[in-house]
Order: C-alpha cells, then structure tokens, then sequence
C-alpha cells in the first residue's frame, strides 16, 4: 500500500512544478506566450511539426498553449492563493473570535457574515472594478471577500464544540490567555477541516475568476490566467476542445494535488491518527 | 482449563510508534470460567486494559499487532473469527466496562439511548429495553433515573458515568463481563453495592467476570483467582488468598506491601495561615442544586480530604472554585481576594498558585501536544524556565517523579494507559510548583505501589515546599494516609468535618458512620468474614 | 405532416415587448412586422426599396409636408379598426416625454406635426424638413389609439400575428391572426424561446426542438444544410479620438491604418465573408461609394508614417489604449489581442483593455474620459436601414455623441446630405464616404460582419441582412 | 427556543437593514443605467428624460428616501428595463430557483454524506481512492464543460433528454444533475474529513464493543458528532444555489433568479437588483438561522 504515500508525493511534485513555473514562467516563456500568428491558429496538440512547445496545440491567435499555461501560471497562482489566504485568514480570526467572545460580539460578527454572505458578488465585483479599478489584487480582494463567510461560519461552530472539552479548560486552569488557549488548543483541532476547505476553494476561487472574466468584470487580456483562458476556450469546445481544456486540466489537477496533499497532512500531523501513514510503510517492509 | 468459558494463551501485543515497537502485552495467558471472578491486578502500563481490548477485537490494527496467541471463547478463536461473527459477540455474550467513562461515552446522545442501545443493536424490542434500562440505571444508584436517561454524559459526574457504563455492559446479561477498573471512582458505599449487583448477576446467570483493578480490596471482596501483571507480562497467578497471603514475584511482594491504610495518621499544624476560604459556595444546573451552601477553609500545608458520595458535588466544588463555572452565589477568598469577582488579569497571576488534575485525566490531555509540551506548557504560559535544556531536563526529572520514563516525553497521550496519563497530569499540575493543588481523583486509576510513590512525594512537597492539597479521593484508606483533615459531602452539602483521626476513630454522622463501615479490607480472610457477620445481621 | 408551428430561439430574452422600442433588435425580431406594423416598410431581401405596408402611398406636398394615404380595412388584434387618430397616437407616444421610446432618437432634432385629413389620410410636417421622412416611417410601429403613456406588455398591433402567451423568463406565443388585411402567412403560430449560449440554440435546432436559430456563432454553423451566413448589417471600427496627441496627426493616423492585416482576420478570427470595409455602413446603404479600397496592409509605410511624424516632433511613444467591450461579437478579445499585437510591431506604445458594456459605454460617447496618451474604441456600429443618416452625424459631426473628428467641412457635407433628397443625397453620401475615409483618415475601419443562422430543413428561409432586426414570420415557408 | 428565534429574527432584520442600504449606495457607484437602457446613439434629452422618468436625477439621498418610503409601503419600484414591479419578476424567478435549489441540495446531502461516510471508513482504501478523486475532479472541473458535454451526450447523441428549458421533469435533470456536481465534491471531503476524526474518538469503540452494526456506528455514532463543519458548508453551498446558478440558467435557459441577477447588475437595473437581493437575503437568513438551530439540536453541549 505504499501507494497511498505516492499520491501525496506526486500530489507535492505536482504542485512543485507549478510553482516553479509561477515563480519563473513569465521570464522564461514570456515572449513565445504572447507571439501571435493568426494562420496557425488552433493547430492541434500533440502535433510536433511545429516544434515542442506546440505539443499541446496552439490557441484561437496561434500561440503556443503551453508556453501561456506555463505563464498563466503565475497570476493564477497569485490569485487563487491570495484569495484564499485572505478569506482563511480573516474569517478563522473573526471566527475564533466570534466563537469565544462573549455572545454580543459573536452576534455582531455573525450577522456581519449574513450581510456578506447574502452579498452578491458579482455586484461586489462590478463595484470595485468601478472604484477601485480592475487589477489583480483588487480581484483578490473582491474573491476574498465573498469566501470569508464560509471560514467564519465553520470556525466559529467547530470553536463553539471544542471550547467544551476538558483539555480546553485544563488549559484555562493553567492559566492560559484567550489567545493561547484558541490559537494552541482550539485552532490545531478545527484547523484540519478549514485547510480542507481552503483546498477545496482554491479551484472554486479559480473558476470563479474564470465566470468573472467571462462577463467582464475579471481579469482581462493581456493578463492571463487559466481561468481567463478557461472561459476564453469556452467557444471553441466543440471545434478546439484544447483551448479550455489543458487549462481545465490544470486547474483540475492542482486542485486534486492540494486536495490529496491536504488529506494526506491531515493524517500525518493528528497525532492519534498518523499510523496510518507509518504502518502501511511497516506492513510492506 | 480447556473447558474454560473464555481462555486467552500466549497472547503478546505490540505497538509501532515513530521511536520503535512497544511491547505492550507479552506471552499473556489466562483464563476464565463460568460463574467465576478473575481480578487482573498489576503495575499501571502493564497492558491489562491493551488486553482486554484484543478480547473486544478494539484494538486497531495497525498500529497495534497482535504478534501472537489465541483468545478462545467456546472453543472458537476469536483472533481468527469474522468481523461480523465478532460483532455479534460483543455486547451480547462478552460485554466490557471501559476505563474511562467520560470519552467513552457518545458526547451527543442521551445516555438513555446508549444504554438502550445496547439491546436494540442486538435486535431486542425497544419497550423491553427501555425497561431493562431504568431498571439497572436505579440499581446502580443513579437518582432520578427517569430524568438521568433523558440527560447527556456532560451532566453527570464522574461517578455516575462509571455506574451508566456499568449498566449499559450488564444490559444483556452477557456470559463474559471484562470490567476495566469499574468502581475507580465510585465511593465505597456505592461500590459495594455495584458490588453485590454483579455478584448477583453471577449467581443468577453465571456469568464469567474479568475485573482489571488496583483496588486489593475489591480483590478481596469478590475474586475467586487473580493473575498479576508487571510490564506487559503475568507475574503471578493463584487464588485471592494464595496471592494476598503469600506473594511469591518481588512486584507482588511489593504491591500488597503498598496497600494503603496502614500508616501514620497525620495532624495539622495548628498556627497555619488561611489560604483560601470558601463560604456559601452555591451552584444550580436548571432545577438542581448541586452545591448547596458548601464553606470550607484551607491553611497552607494543609491536606485536606474531600470524600462523600459519588455525585455529592465535590468536583463541581473543584470546578466552580477555579471559575471554570460560575456559582450561583459564595466568596472564595484566596490569600485575602474573592477568587469569584477577581477580574481576569489577576486571575492570571493566581492561576499559577491553584492547579487541577482532572478526574478524567485522557480528555484534560490535549491530544495535539506530546507529554513535552503539556508539561512544559506552563512554563511558556507564565514565562518559566527560559532555557530548553532546563525545560528538558526538568520533564524528564518530572516524568520520572511519577514513576514514568523520560523518553515518555516525546509521546503522545493516546499512546499510554489510563494511570499513565493520570501520572501526566500530575506531573503537569507539579510543574507550575503551585501553592494549592486539587487532585480530583487523581491516583485512582494508580496500582498501589505507584500510588504510594506518588503520595509519598506529594508529601514530600508539602513538607518541603508547603503546598496544600485539596484531595478528593473515594478510597478511604488513601485519604487516611495522606489527608491531615477530612470533610465529608453528601448530596451538595458538608455533613461531617474534622480531623483525620476523629473522622475515622469517631465518625458522628450517619453518612461517615456508613462510608467507614462499607470500606473494604485488602485482606481477603477479613473480607470473607465480614461477609459472613453481615449476612448475620440481615 | 403539417405541422405549421414553429419555435424560434433566440439569443437573449425580452425585458419589453413594447412597440415602440420595436427598433431595439431582440424586440424587433419578435414584434416587428409580425404583431406590429410600419406606415412604410425598407425591402432589404430584394431591391424593391421603399415599399407599402400601412400606408398605401404617399407624396411630398412641399414646405416638409408629407402626406400618406392609409390602407382601408385593417384591424387590429384587439378588433378595433385601424385610422389616421392611431397613427397620430403611435407618434405621440413615441415623443411622450412620460415614456422613454427608443424610435425617438431617429428624430432628433425634428419636429412632427399631425394632421388628420380624414380617417385614412393624414399629412406630416416635418421642421425642419425632412427629405427621408417615408423611410423614418419604417422605425415608427403602429399602435391603436387607446394605448396608454406607458410600456405595455400586451401589445396590439395590425400585424399577421397576435401576442397570446408571454411566460417571462421561458417564453413568448405568437398565433396568427384569421383577420388580417394582407396575405396569410403559412406559419401558423411562432413560439420563441431563449438561450444565451450558441451551441444550445444550434444544439436546439438539430434536435428538433427549434426551428430557426438566427444567431448562432460561426463556430456552430458547421452543417452546410441548416446553417446560412449573410452579412448582418453591424460594422466594426476602431474610433480614433483626433483631438489627442499623437493622433491629432493624420501621419499617426494612417499609420495605425497601415498597420493592421485586415486579411489575416478572415476566415480565421472572423468568418469567412467577412468584407473589409470602407465606411462605417455595409455596402447596401444609400450612396454606398464603390471607388474606396480598404487601407493595404504596410507595416513599413506605418513605421515609415510614424518616423515622419516623430521627426516633426510628435511623441508617437505615447500610450495608446485600445477598449474593446467583452461579449461585442464572437471573438473579440482575440481580435483586440490581435490588433494590439499589429500596432505594437509597427512601433506604438498600445495596450489592451477589455472592459464590460457599462464602463466600454463611458469611453464611447462623449465626453469622453482624459487619458495620458489616446485611447482607440473597437466598437460595432449597426445600420440596416438603407440610409447612412442614421449613422454619419453621430459618428463623423463634430457635434456627433461618438465623433472622433471636428472637421467643418464633413459637418458641412453632413448636414447638407440629411437635407438633400434623390440623387444628390447619394452623391453627398458618397463624398463623405471618400472624404472621412481618404482625407480626414477619422478612424480606423475594419470589417463589415457576417452572421449566421440555423434553420432546420423542414423550414424554406434564408435568412437575410435584415434578421439582424426583425424575422418575419411570413417570410417564412415550409418545404 | 422561541425567544431565541424572535431574538435572532430582529438580529437578522438589522442585518437586512444595513444589507439594503449597502447595495442602494453602492450599487448606485457603478454608473448609469440610462447609458445603458438606452442605445448608444440616444440624445442626451432622451438621456435626462430617462433620468426624471426614473428618479435618478434627484440627489441620492433624496432617491434613497424615496426607496424607503416606499419599501415601508411594500413597494419594491418597478423594473427600469421591463415596466412591471421589481418584486413581481423577482418571484417570479425565485418561484424556479427555490425548488431547483431544494432538490439539488437534498440529492447534494444525502449522497454526500453517505459516500463521504463510507470513505472515511475505508481511508486508503480503493473505495475512498475513487470517492475522492471523482469528487474532486467534479468539484474543481469548470461547470460549463460538463453543462455542455452533457447536453452533447444527453440530448444530441442519445437524445434521452431535452437539450434545455423548462416543462416537464425531463427538463430538470441535467440542470439538477450540474449543480450537483460542486457542491456534491465539496461536501464529500468535508464529511470524509471530519469523519476520519470522530471515527478515532473512544465512544466509538464503546459502540463496537456494544456490538453495534458498521452502518449504525458510522451513520449514527459518529456521524453525528462529525456534522458540525458538514452542516455549516452545506449551508455555504446551499447559500450558493440559492443566490442562483448563473451557468447553469444560462446554459440550459433555465429562468431563475441566478441569470436574472446578474443581467440586472450589468444592465444597472437597481430596482430589480434590490428585490433580488432581498429576497436571497431572506431565504439565506433563515437558512442560517436554521444552521444554528440545527448546531444545538446536534451538539448537546453547544447548548446554552
Ligand atoms: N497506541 C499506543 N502506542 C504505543 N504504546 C501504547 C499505545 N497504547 C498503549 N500503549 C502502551 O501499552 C502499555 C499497556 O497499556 P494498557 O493500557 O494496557 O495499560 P494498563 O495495564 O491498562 O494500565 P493502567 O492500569 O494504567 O490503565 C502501556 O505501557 C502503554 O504505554
Ligand atoms: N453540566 C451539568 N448539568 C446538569 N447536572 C450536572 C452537570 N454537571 C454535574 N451535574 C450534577 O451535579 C452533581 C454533582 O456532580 P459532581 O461532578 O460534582 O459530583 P462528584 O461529587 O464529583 O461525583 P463523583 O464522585 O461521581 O465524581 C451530580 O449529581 C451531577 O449529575
Ligand atoms: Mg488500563
Ligand atoms: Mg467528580
């Protein structure tokens, strides 16, 4: 069964690749990326006539696909990872607050949530695009902002549970501070189920960049991400399949290595639970 | 032995941790017969309760490994039987008490409908289980057993949990009863009755029973045979008396020579300085008073004993005196300052001074955090010992104080038996070198012999260091050893209060006069012939 | 089997089925000519011109005076019998200042004046005159006169067809009427669905659950026997703001002319039949000027211009942004891409914006917004109408809401057109034609689109330049 | 219970409050909507009289004024671009998007948590292997391809079903079957997750030592105390849908409040916008109030 350990290494090399190529992507490849020819456009993949970096065909301008994925890497990356960071972060705070404090603020920060929650954000991002201006922090802050709620809500109704236990009040015993006892006690224990979640956003704040870009409140040309050349693909399914689907692909597999890399940590750092990992090891020596 | 009802022979267990393979149980064999009593005594770790699952099929393989042996029930092994074959068993023809009640109980059902559960999973008609249920759930004591069903695990005390799981275990009458450590927490009067009920049942359907304690007094009550265990193998085997009379294995020798209740009855210094004085201390949940007007003073260097019937409201005593909840009314005036109104800052400073060890002592453990860093939590917290070559050493010096090893540090606390993890708590209440220490049960899931090393070096603090102690234990002969004054609780209030000697010499209230009667000799000659006085009298 | 229903999808859902914004493409092509009909109406499948519907005739009475003669007999679908007072009502609807209908903008700065001769005469006087006051007919829908100042949702009309069933959000029936004055249509009733993505409406038609998809995108159009392609009337441009530097110089402006591979586009970006194009109105519009060429691509004359004009001292390294809006018509973010690439080869400093209609809207019409170098708008400008007064004085007049130019003598040329009639009209036309194109270099013009259809096989239909605005039902047989 | 309810009502009434008036003032930032209504080459008379037909040419606190004072007479305005009152299209879409919203999220739940279930009891094994990569890769694979390999297979190479709209419950599958897709993934790995948990909790070894069934021990000794962070992303996910689906309804023409949103956000149509909104609002805050109860009603201790 060492298997099992292979998916979380192929999972973590996978993700490797990519952030190497989010790091130097755009130097690299940057020129062939953007260099157009309009005769050869949609040539197919897996077609070496045109060197190898067609291989995965070329797209509606002629440039070669893997050189933009390659490139699209980096602001997806920046996007997606941005987004997602910012969300888990305020909302686990707010949401430890809102599930430790006293029931004023808990009711104060939850009913802020509802606003946010109930917020469209579309219309969210159609208002910073006009006052803010569309660039990629802003679209990081527009994702943000509508996943916040999820981290908030889950963090303050896993805190609500676990401030229960007997090892929470041993600590209040010991003379813990708020802070230690939810930052040392609590957080370990829920934060397992919110990287879960945040794994599982990162394809959702992917795709919903792509659905942005679409109606054109998203990133634009001549910036690229996967999600952008998603929805730019979107046409062409039935006649270039190659054009929303290499980057489907990607933002499929990052989304599985995350996922599979997630599950597999959270086994290995739960103490009472990372003999799963050890034995399957020892039961195949 | 081979008609035996269950047999289990050479039995060894290991465990695969990151640091290597741990021997839990080796070469075990015992074995149990129909109507009979086998009490597993032995050192705390010695894989008494580790064993006792392998019977369940509970363990969880890996990590664990069955590397050898047979467990023979009817003349079928059950190591080789299917799980769903296995699964009928259980509950039904070999039922288990766990150690420690409060995780073992689902958090989010009723205890009701656990112990109802037990019949209905095995196919018995729901009406015929509810029935059973209230009839054992009054039988093991629980008041107001109609309302107690309807009430979840955290509303009970520690005692009571022990009682509901001794119900849910007997509510099908099964042929095999393993009962890991059932009466820890129970006080003597209704230990004696849970007792009896299992006795009883013995008598009436011959049931086979596996009674894993520390308790020599309940050895001496109830075993027919008893087998002794020191790390992770059989020490010795023979019958109650053989074995209380003349141990033949130097751990034996030991432990029957640790048996407490024997020593010196200590006195309180008469010009100690009040500590921490409680007055009118009330607590209701809902409708119940569980505390009822409670007053008590404490002098530094004094030991105080807190026994009384189980439920009596001593650990909500304990809990509401470190604001864990928040008393309905009542002062506690800790060096001068009411501990109830101090606010939160200089709650602070004065949590270093009081410490707990909780009666449960697996939940207080924080599952995420090895032995090291439970301990040295503390420190971090009120900025002690800085340096980590220091902290280190000090764990181990700890760990070893309690009778652990100082490579235990780098475990994690489901990785050790109930007693070790009470050692745990002990040895991180020690750390902060408080002024006050509340031990809520705190040796009883100890062996004797750890036990009186425990004791003789919280003494030894007090001696030296002039700690108090708030110690809440049911087994008196302890408390005679340890405690300079006693109070006695019963149904939320202090009937009794005195000195140790007058307490035991001159017991005034009834209550007292009952609790000292029901305590058990580790003399199994002496048991036997109370038995027989009492059955006299009736 | 007969089956003479058909169901239509189309591409977005109507908010109104108001007659008088039948002007407004996606309530045209239901309402138009179908449930509400014209005084005149443009014959842009043949080359009859301006011909007949609720009029049967009219003539120039002099001083801007035009009178029409109604046609006897018609009734509309509420029963009520058609007259000169309907007339008179749809136009005072049509400038009510209580209602907001579209028709109004065709109008502009002309005043109307109604006067019923008698139940089917009634003479209009335009101020000032209005030489193409019988064309301006065809956009104006006629209602009957009890139609109330606000949109309504039930609209009666003289049409072959009356609204049945309006389901909002799924869709709209329309059955044919057993009185209408003219001939029968061989459709008996048309449902109308709506599905805004392409390859549902193609997928639609080939299953069967439609009958005519009229815009599906070339990608789709892959069956030779269903799909048709004609030009849809809709040109694309990039508008050219001369008043900033470095366009205000003509050199610059040729040069982004220069350097565009209008070729490259076609059949690969855009549809084959696609025409390059030399004004701002497809080819069958009045005064259509058959002598311009579209700008040859030379990418050495652009950088050849550019050299010149930074010689003169124009800073050609300001920053050119083009704004395209997402969603204009298939492909457009690759097109701008495109562009872009061309213009950064020759030597511009450009860049790519793609924006949403809203924010693409405040750069289109004035005033427009300051910027540090220029900005260049792709935009689709659409005339059907056969006449390019619906299009020059918005785009080329110094006072047009999206001119890119302030030249007296194209406003003078402009202005003098509109009023002129016959064939001076055409020449006038075709003057400006050359004018802003080879003289004033206003812009740069690039394509006039084509679009494409799916018609299922059970159907006898072509669809026309003119399905861009209305699909008449009529028009429709079965084979 | 019930003044708790009461208590939360008024909370979520402010909350409501203080929703509307962010998305009057802010809704209102983002242009104007007579460019829009009308075409491109309408005159600016046309424009301003648009404006004073609609109000928008009155100061915007004035406009807000109005609104309320309106609101308080249960007059929502009526639709810039369709002539009728804001609320009654609003419903009108709702009426589609609330069903299809429940029978998604019901299908959504029930596999979810029996499939996450059962993949947590079997960790590392080939069952949780396939549970969980086709869960992903549906949870993280663009929607629209799947809408539309679907109808591709569905309705023009087989031609079970029909390609889109509304009608008969034909209609309903593929759309019902889409949204599944997301939210089923997502949930999946939560419930595995938090099941792989609570599965190593010591009550569960009570349970087995009861001799309790695998199906009870997983669905109902443990389950149970897993559900706290299953509940709460379920009621993200179901917010979600019923915000509507804007891919899916405009993909298979479905006419739900997801399409109609969004198209009256573009088109600035702010009436429609704010009915839509306050209606998702309502929905979405009963939902959660229910989360919550449902929070207590699960967990004993979180009771208070
Ligand atoms: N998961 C585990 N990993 C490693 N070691 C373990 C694990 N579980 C138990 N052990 C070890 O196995 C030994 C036997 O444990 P067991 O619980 O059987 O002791 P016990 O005899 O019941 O003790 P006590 O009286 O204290 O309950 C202990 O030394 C313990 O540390
Ligand atoms: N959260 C609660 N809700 C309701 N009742 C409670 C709660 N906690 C404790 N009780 C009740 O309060 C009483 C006192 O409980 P407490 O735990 O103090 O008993 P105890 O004296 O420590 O008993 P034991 O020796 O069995 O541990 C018990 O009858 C118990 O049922
Ligand atoms: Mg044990
Ligand atoms: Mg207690």
């Amino acid at each position: 069964m060492v298997w099992r350990d292979k998916f979380a290494l192929v999972s973590a090399l996978f993700l490797l690749v990519v952030i190497v190529c989010a790091i130097i992507g755009p130097a690299l490849l940057g020129d062939l990326a953007t260099s157009q020819n309009l005769r050869g456009r949609n040539s197919p993949p897996f077609d070496l006539t045109r060197g190898w970096i067609f291989v995965l065909g070329g797209d509606s301008l002629g440039r070669p696909m893997l050189a933009r994925l390659v490139v699209a890497a980096q602001s997806t990356m920046l996007v997606a990872a941005g987004a997602v960071a910012l969300a888990l972060s305020v909302g686990a705070l707010f949401g430890l607050i809102a599930g430790y404090m006293g029931k004023n603020v808990s009711q104060l920060i939850m009913r802020l949530a509802d606003v946010i929650m109930s917020f469209p954000s579309l219309l969210l991002a159609v208002v910073v695009l006009y006052v803010l201006g569309p660039s990629i922090p802003n679209m990081i802050l527009v994702l943000a902002i509508t996943r916040i709620p999820i981290y908030l809500r889950t963090t303050r109704a896993e805190v609500l549970e676990v401030r229960e236990r007997m090892f929470v009040q041993a600590a209040v015993v010991m003379g813990a501070s708020n802070i230690r006892i939810v930052l040392r006690h609590i957080l370990p224990v829920i934060a397992p189920t919110l990287v879960t979640i945040a794994t599982l956003d990162f394809a959702f704040v992917m795709l919903a960049e792509s659905s942005l870009s679409f109606l054109g409140i998203g990133i634009q040309p001549p910036n690229i991400t996967w999600g952008l050349m998603v929805s730019q693909g979107r046409p062409y399914l039935n006649t270039a399949w190659w054009l929303s689907f290499w980057p489907g692909l990607m933002i499929v597999l990052t989304a599985l290595s995350l996922n599979l890399l997630s599950n597999w940590m959270r086994v290995a750092l739960d103490p009472a639970q990372r003999w799963r990992l050890e034995s399957r090891k020892s039961a195949n020596d | 032995m081979t008609d035996a009802l269950l047999t289990v022979r050479d039995l060894s267990v290991d465990f695969h941790t990151v640091r290597g393979t741990v021997h839990a149980v080796r070469n075990v064999s015992w074995s149990v017969n129909k109507g009979e009593t086998l009490a597993i005594l032995g050192e705390s770790g010695s894989g008494k309760s580790v064993s006792a699952s392998a019977v369940m099929n509970l363990l969880d393989t890996p990590p664990a490994e069955i590397t050898s042996g047979e467990i023979l029930f009817e003349g079928k092994d059950l190591l080789k039987v299917s799980y769903e074959e296995h699964r009928a068993l259980n509950g039904k023809r070999i039922a288990m008490i766990f150690q420690d009640p409060l995780g073992h109980l689902n958090p989010v059902y009723t205890v009701g409908w656990q112990i109802v559960e037990m019949m209905t999973a095995h196919g018995r008609p729901l009406d015929r289980a509810r029935a059973r249920a209230l009839e054992l759930v009054t039988r093991v004591g629980i008041p107001e057993p109609e309302k107690a069903l309807k009430k979840y695990p955290h509303q009970f005390s520690g005692g009571q949990r022990q009682r509901l799981m001794i119900a849910m275990a007997l509510m099908l009458k099964p042929d095999i009863l393993i009962a890991d450590e059932p009466t820890t927490a129970l006080d003597v009067t209704i230990q004696a009755e849970v007792l009896a009920l299992l006795k009883e049942l013995q008598a009436e359907t011959g049931m086979g029973l596996v009674l894993i304690t520390h308790d020599l007094g309940v050895v001496a009550e109830i075993a027919d045979r008893v087998v002794v265990m020191s790390q992770g193998e059989i020490a010795e085997r023979g019958t109650a008396r053989e074995v209380y009379h003349n141990p033949q294995h130097p751990y034996t020798k030991k432990l029957i020579g640790a048996a407490p209740g024997k020593g010196a009855i200590k006195t309180l210094q008469a010009d100690a300085p009040a500590l921490l004085e409680i007055s009118e201390f009330v607590k209701t949940y809902g409708e119940f008073t569980a505390l009822k007007g409670v007053s008590l003073t404490l002098a530094r260097g004094q030991s105080l004993a807190v026994v009384g019937e189980s439920g009596s409201g001593k650990s909500t005593l304990a809990r509401t005196l470190l604001r864990l909840e928040k008393p309905d009314s009542g002062k506690a005036l800790w060096k001068g300052r009411d501990l109830v109104t101090m606010p939160a800052r200089d709650l602070l400073a004065v949590r270093r001074e009081i410490q707990m060890v909780f009666q449960d002592p697996t939940q207080s453990l924080n599952p995420r955090m090895s032995v090291y860093q439970l301990i040295s939590e503390g420190w971090d917290i009120h900025r002690l010992i800085p340096d980590r070559r220091a902290r280190r050493q000090r764990v181990a010096e700890l760990l070893e104080q309690v009778g652990l090893l100082a490579e235990h540090a780098s475990r994690y606390p489901h990785q050790f038996s109930g007693g070790q993890r009470q050692r745990i708590a002990i040895a991180r209440a020690l750390a902060l070198e408080p002024d006050l220490i509340i031990c809520d049960e705190a040796v009883s899931a100890l062996d004797v012999s750890v036990q009186a090393q425990v004791m003789a070096l919280l003494d030894d603090l007090r001696e030296r260091l002039g700690i108090s102690y708030l110690f809440i234990a049911h087994d008196l002969g302890v408390v005679r050893d340890f405690a300079d004054t006693v109070v006695v609780m019963k149904a939320g209030e202090i009937v009794e209060r005195g000195p140790t000697e007058a307490i035991f010499s001159a017991p005034r209230h009834p209550y007292t006069q009952r609790l000292l009667a029901a305590n058990l000799d580790p003399d199994p000659d002496v048991q036997a012939q109370r038995r027989l006085a009492g059955a006299a009298t009736q | 089997q007969d089956n003479t229903d058909i169901t239509v999808v189309l591409s977005e859902e109507l908010d109104l089925v108001e007659p008088c914004m039948a002007t407004r493409s996606n309530i045209g092509r239901v309402i138009m000519q179908n449930v509400s009909e014209t005084l005149t109406e443009l014959d842009v499948r043949g080359d009859e011109g301006l011909m007949p519907r609720l009029a049967e005739s009219w003539e120039d009475m002099g001083d801007g005076v035009w009178r029409f003669n109604l046609r006897p007999g018609v009734t509309f679908s509420d029963g009520s019998a058609f007259d000169a007072e309907d007339v008179k009502h749809s136009f005072d609807r049509v400038f009510s200042d209580q209602i907001t209908c579209e028709s109004a903008r065709y109008f502009a700065d002309t005043e109307l004046t109604f006067d019923v001769v008698d139940d089917l005469t009634v003479d209009v006087t335009a101020d000032p005159a209005q030489p193409i006051l019988p064309l301006l007919m065809t956009l104006v829908t006629i209602v009957p006169s009890e139609t109330p100042m606000e949109f309504v949702r039930e609209p009666v009309g003289t049409g072959p067809y009356a609204l049945t069933e309006w389901q909002a959000g799924q869709h709209i029936l329309l059955e044919r009427r057993d009185d209408y004055w003219g001939e029968m249509p061989e459709v008996t009733s048309a449902r109308y669905v709506f599905r805004s993505e392409p390859a549902v409406r193609a997928a639609m038609v080939e299953t069967g659950e439609a009958d005519i998809a009229p815009q599906i995108t070339e990608l789709e159009a892959t069956n030779p026997a269903t799909d048709f392609s004609y030009p849809n009337s809709e040109t694309v441009y990039l508008r050219i703001d001369s008043s900033d530097a470095p366009t205000n110089d003509i050199r610059v402006r040729q040069a982004l002319n220069a350097a565009i591979d209008r070729e490259a586009f076609i059949g690969t970006l855009l549809s084959e039949g696609t025409d390059l194009a030399v004004a701002i109105v497809p080819p069958t519009t009045l005064g259509w000027n058959g002598d311009l060429t579209p700008p040859a691509y030379d990418p050495d004359l652009a950088r050849q211009l550019l050299a010149e004009a930074e010689a003169d001292g124009v800073d050609v390294s300001l920053p050119i942004e083009i704004i395209a809006r997402t969603e204009n018509f298939p492909n457009v973010t690759e097109v701008t891409e495109a562009l872009t690439q061309m213009l950064t080869e020759v030597g511009f400093n450009a860049s790519l914006r793609m924006v949403e209609v809203a924010e693409h809207e405040q750069f289109y019409s004035k005033p427009y917004p300051e910027s540090e170098g220029t900005r260049l708008i792709l935009a689709q400008h659409d005339n059907g109408r056969g006449d390019p007064v619906f299009s020059m004085y918005f785009k080329y007049h110094s006072d047009g809401t999206q001119s890119g130019i302030a030249d007296p003598h194209a406003d003078d040329l402009i202005e003098r057109a509109t009023a002129a009639t016959g064939e001076e009209r055409e020449a006038l036309w075709s003057e400006l034609f050359a004018y802003v194109q080879d003289e004033v270099v206003a812009d740069v013009l690039l394509f006039h689109m084509v679009g494409h259809s799916r018609v299922s096989e059970r159907l006898d239909f072509m669809p026309s330049i003119a399905t861009n605005q209305q699909l008449q039902l009529s028009q429709i047989g079965f084979n | 219970m019930m003044k708790l309810i009461g208590q939360r009502a008024i909370a979520s009434l402010l909350s409501l409050i203080v929703l509307m008036v962010l998305v009057f003032f802010l809704s209102r930032l983002t242009g104007d909507p007579a460019a829009l209504f009308l075409p491109i080459d309408a005159t600016e008379e046309m424009k301003q009289q648009f404006r004073a037909l609609n109000g928008l040419d009155r100061p915007i606190i004035e406009q807000f004024g109005l609104y309320v004072w309106d609101l308080i007479h249960l007059d929502f305005g009526e639709s810039l671009r369709r002539a009728r009152p804001a609320i009654d299209v609003v419903i009108e879409a709702y009426a589609w998007t609330l069903p299809l919203a429940l029978i998604t999220m019901t299908l959504v739940i029930v596999a979810a948590i029996v499939l996450g279930s059962i993949a947590a009891f079997n960790v590392g094994g080939l069952i949780d292997r396939g549970i969980s990569v086709v869960s992903l890769i549906g949870a993280s694979a663009p929607d629209f391809w799947i809408a539309i390999v679907a109808i591709v297979l569905f309705a023009i190479n087989l031609a079970w079903l029909p390609t889109s709209g509304v009608g008969t419950p034909w209609h309903w599958i593929m759309p019902v079957a889409v949204l599944f897709i997301r939210p089923f993934g997502l949930i999946v790995q939560v419930v595995r997750g938090s099941m792989l948990q609570a599965l190593s909790a010591p009550y569960v070894k009570t349970a087995r030592a009861k001799g309790v069934k695998n199906r009870p021990l997983i669905f109902v000794h443990t389950l149970r105390n897993a559900m706290l962070p299953v509940i709460t992303v379920i009621g993200d996910q179901a917010a979600a849908l019923l915000n509507g689906a804007v891919i899916v309804e405009t993909i298979f023409g479905f006419p739900g409040i997801g399409k109609l949103m969004i198209d009256s956000i573009l088109q600035r149509d702010f009436n429609v916008v704010m009915a839509a909104i306050l209606v998702t609002a309502i929905a979405i805050f009963i939902m959660n109030i229910l989360i919550d109860i449902a929070y207590s009603v699960l967990d004993p201790r979180i009771r208070q």
